[in-house]
């Protein structure tokens, strides 16, 4: 399969789209269906496309394992770190209101990053997952 | 009344099927998917009851007045997030079980602990 | 989509069973946006279609796709599962019917998102709202429930380093 | 400010096992567990003796007032437990760093850590919320990490083990979703106070001794009621042994404590007791959990699979008190919640201390031989423990048994008494089997003293300590516990 050209150029297009795709789905989350999980999985799966057609070495160069594993810590101390905000900003824990002046958009503010932690742990973590599964895969073959 | 409470029959059915797949299936992936029925089953007992017939989704617009309602799909949301996080952790664990058992099928893992215990 | 179910029941070569599992997923997810809930069937489709069966692939790949013959006596687990089922449909008598507005899910908490929520939150999208902001500690739980899953996979499949073992 | 504790009580164990994962260093997450699990007990006796002075406590997360949003409530009973479950992993965390060292391989010894502040992070949370699918969350995070916990044993059979009890406690969870789905659509609410209001209202109660029995069978899954425990004696004995300390010292516990909220907190001012024989169903099945689990661990080889079994006994003493439902009996059930919990967390850590002297995965019973010569004081904390584990008087156990003893005169049920004092009895005859075996066999030839090393020895003594101190002093087990029941029926008509 690595080996297809057309496959290969195809891939080189569409993956940049299905990331914008997943951006998409991430911040019109607000406005239509999607959200931190939806755009955390297809970001996610452009990726693993990517691999498929490339092989993994490839795809561990464009998104390393470390870095998932940082993702999927980072998204979590996100999420926390903005009730953690609320906190000290003087209101309940997850608190929105405070974050702003104005407390719809300090609502509105909230939601973002706390949609941001959610597509940050996701991402990370069904990379890791698909590594994960692929690696032993290979160390099967190899017994 | 056949029509009001076909939503929830399906739904028993799908647990009913799952549960069995689940208990009556020897191969650990089996179990596996079966729980994941089983657990999917459970949507739509919350959805279905939220739906509003003449409703539309839960997006304020103009226009609309009659919506279904959001609680059930939030909580579904999280729910299916559960389930998959549950299915990722089952089959990391199964395929430690094949590597260190060299089969998944629940009888023959029995036999082997059986006979490491002798 | 019971169809499906029960041909998943029967068959027994689980590449099939991984297939009819995905078929499953995307009518569910057909039928969850029949019942307006789009967040929930765009989630099941990527998910329940996506994401299990990629993992359930990458498992059976490392366990080898034929199930034995069934081994339990299939009586009880049918005895079982029918008790649930009984018990289930017993308790579905007294529920609400289909659509009924006057349900309790529909007068008690649940207007108060529907005319509050896009005021109170500026978020059009009553889900995405209730999702990140009422009740925003539940998917900081759920957050937290997929980095166990994540964490705890890594604990699970590291590969061993060199020299060690 | 004391209020934003209840929150920061579940979000510090919460957010320490990202950072751990995010530094990767097991050194640095040894420090981060040890110093989070004090936090959480200092934050736990500062909350809970608020409540026994001025009353529950309500914390609204996000400033959403509840049902809208979700609420976190501390009363007499959740404070009990959080008390329990922080002063559990405060003993724990300290002794983790070797028994961890010596069990786990090292590059997956900060995930093991992070894995034990996500299920101390799900149990408190499922101990203060005041909100049902909050409390399934947070249910699956302690489940999932408790997964991981068993499946890090050094035995394959404890991959095996950690999957059981991921297939049934996955089932009973769901179970749980299902009854909590029931009473949403009867209610429109999740929360579980405004749900105890409404459903007073609710004229149709087919939906809701539905919802009962899902909530008590998957409940029951996870408490590891008796036909339903078979996942426990192999999740236990395959566990590394600082996991296995801390699930059986606190695991069950919590889950009691959803079991407790739900029947006497929402289904009680509802007329379901009445239809279906819940109390007598309990009283049957605690029983025979005393009486054959009991049994079982008399003949069982493995010394941790013996403790096992010894719990579904004691889970049955502590379902019993909710089955005899009366001030005394439950005052005895909650109290045993943290005397149980004492006791056989002091028994694994000990357990623990061995194992990591006997350089083996496992322990039979024979490994013990001579124990009071190579161990003594470990041998001593066992005995200790053991008499707490029997109900000897002036020992932890003696308290609650003994107020058991009194709710069950108090309902006239005699044979139930009877019943208590023989599996007591089977009791005496399953320690005094380790007993006997530490103290009068002779060592293996060629074996050398040397105790467990002193961390691991102190948190164990202490706990030991623990139990005979729970003997005497019974100010706040017995107090704690006497106010947590009057609570609970207080709520009833």
């Amino acid at each position: 399969m690595k080996g297809d050209i057309i496959l290969r150029v195809i891939a080189k297009l569409l993956v940049p789209f299905m990331l914008l795709f997943a951006l998409y789905v991430q911040f019109h989350g607000d406005y239509g269906p999607g959200g931190g999980f939806q755009a955390g999985v297809i970001a996610a799966t452009a990726i693993v496309f990517y691999v498929l057609v490339f092989g993994l070495e490839a795809g561990r160069r464009l998104l390393p394992d470390w870095l998932a594993e940082k993702a999927l810590a980072a998204g979590v101390l996100l999420y926390a770190g903005v009730g953690v905000a609320g906190l000290l900003l003087g209101g309940n824990y997850l608190d929105y209101f405070v974050l702003d002046a104005d407390p719809v958009h300090g609502q509105h503010r909230g939601i973002f990053w706390v949609e941001a932690g959610v597509m940050l742990t996701v991402t990370g973590v069904m990379l890791k997952l698909f590594y994960m599964f692929a690696d032993r895969g290979r160390d099967g073959e190899g017994e | 009344m056949t029509p009001a409470y076909l939503s929830y029959w399906l739904t028993i059915f799908l647990m009913v099927a799952g549960l069995y797949i689940l208990i009556a299936r020897g191969n650990l992936l089996k179990k596996l998917i079966g729980l994941a029925v089983f657990q999917t089953s459970v949507y739509l007992l919350y959805i279905a009851p939220g739906k509003l017939i003449g409703g539309t989704a839960p997006i304020v617009a103009e226009g609309f007045t009659r919506y279904s309602n959001p609680l059930p799909h939030v909580l579904i949301l999280t729910a299916i997030v559960v389930g998959v996080a549950t299915l990722a952790l089952g089959l990391a664990i199964t395929v430690r079980i094949r590597e260190a058992y060299g089969t998944v099928e629940e009888d023959e893992i029995l036999e082997r602990d059986r006979a490491d215990a002798e | 989509m019971a169809a499906t179910v029960v041909a998943m029941v029967l068959q027994r070569n689980l590449l099939g069973v991984v297939v009819l599992f995905a078929i499953y997923s995307f009518l569910m997810a057909t039928v969850l946006a029949g019942l307006d809930a789009v967040d929930v069937a765009m989630t099941e489709a990527a998910v329940g279609a996506g994401v299990s069966t990629v993992l359930l692939l990458g498992a059976l790949h490392l366990t080898g796709s034929w199930e034995a013959k069934p081994l339990h006596r299939p009586a009880l687990p049918l005895v079982l599962a029918a008790a649930v089922g009984a018990v289930l449909v017993y308790g579905s008598f007294g529920l609400p019917a289909f659509s009924d507005p006057q349900a309790p899910i529909h007068t008690h908490v649940a207007p108060r998102y529907l005319n509050e929520a896009s005021k109170e939150t500026g978020v059009p999208n009553v889900v995405t709202a209730v999702l990140a902001s009422y009740r925003g500690y539940d998917t900081l739980g759920e957050t937290v429930v997929v980095f166990t899953a994540g964490a705890g996979v890594i604990a699970l499949l590291r590969r061993r380093r060199k020299g060690r073992r | 400010m004391l209020e934003h504790l209840l929150a920061l009580q579940v979000v510090l164990p919460l957010m320490a096992a990202p950072l751990i994962v995010l530094v990767r260093n097991r050194h640095f997450a040894w420090l981060a567990t040890t110093a989070v699990s004090y936090a959480c007990l200092v934050m736990a006796i500062a909350l809970a003796s608020r409540v026994f002075e001025s009353g529950p406590l309500s914390y609204a997360l996000g400033n959403w007032p509840p049902p809208w949003g979700i609420e976190y409530r501390l009363d007499a009973l959740s404070a009990f437990v959080l008390v329990l479950v922080s002063l559990t992993a405060s003993f724990v965390a300290p002794y983790a760093q070797r028994s961890i060292a010596d069990e786990v391989a090292p590059e997956r010894q900060y995930l093991m850590y992070a894995m034990y502040c996500l299920c101390l992070a799900g149990l408190l949370g499922m101990t203060v919320t005041g909100d049902a699918f909050n409390l399934f969350v947070f249910l699956e995070i302690a489940s999932l990490s408790t997964y991981v916990l068993i499946a890090l044993g050094r035995r394959r059979k404890a991959l095996v083990a950690a999957y059981q009890y991921m297939l049934l406690g996955t089932v009973g969870a769901t179970f749980y979703v299902i009854g909590v789905g029931l009473l949403y659509l009867m209610t429109g609410t999740l929360n579980l106070a405004d749900m105890a209001k409404r459903l007073q209202e609710v004229d149709e109660l087919r939906p809701v001794l539905a919802a009962l029995a899902f909530i008590t069978v998957g409940i029951g899954l996870k408490l590891a009621l008796f036909p339903l425990h078979q996942w426990l004696p192999n999740a236990y004995a395959y566990a590394p042994s600082m996991a296995t300390a801390f699930i059986a010292a606190t695991a069950t516990k919590v889950s009691v404590y959803v079991l407790l909220r739900f029947y006497f907190s929402v289904f009680d001012p509802v007329p379901v007791f009445a239809r279906l024989p819940t109390g007598e169903v309990l009283i049957g099945l605690s029983v025979a959990a005393m009486v054959t689990a009991s049994l079982v661990a008399v003949f069982e080889q493995d010394v941790k699979r013996l403790f096992a079994y010894s719990s579904v006994a004691q889970i049955g003493y502590i379902t019993l008190g909710i089955g005899l439902e009366n001030q005394a009996a439950l005052t005895g059930s909650i109290t045993h919640l943290l005397n149980h919990g004492v006791t056989k967390g002091a028994i694994f850590v000990l357990l623990g201390g061995v194992v990591l002297r006997a350089a083996a995965p496992g322990l039979t019973v024979g490994d013990l031989s001579g124990l009071a010569r190579r161990m003594p004081l470990t041998a001593f904390g066992l005995v200790i423990a053991g008499l707490s584990l029997i109900g000897v008087p002036g020992t932890a156990g003696f308290v609650s048994k003994w107020y058991l003893i009194l709710g069950a005169i108090d309902r006239g049920l005699w044979w139930v008494v009877a019943v208590i004092l023989a599996a007591s009895l089977i009791a005496v005859a399953y320690v005094w089997r380790v007993v006997e075996i530490a103290y009068l066999r002779p060592p293996p030839a060629g074996a050398s003293r040397s105790e467990a090393p002193l961390g691991m020895l102190s948190a164990a003594l202490a706990m030991a300590a623990l139990c005979v101190y729970f003997g005497f002093d019974t100010s706040f087990s017995v107090g704690g516990a006497a106010d947590a029941a009057a609570l609970l029926l207080g709520r009833s008509p």
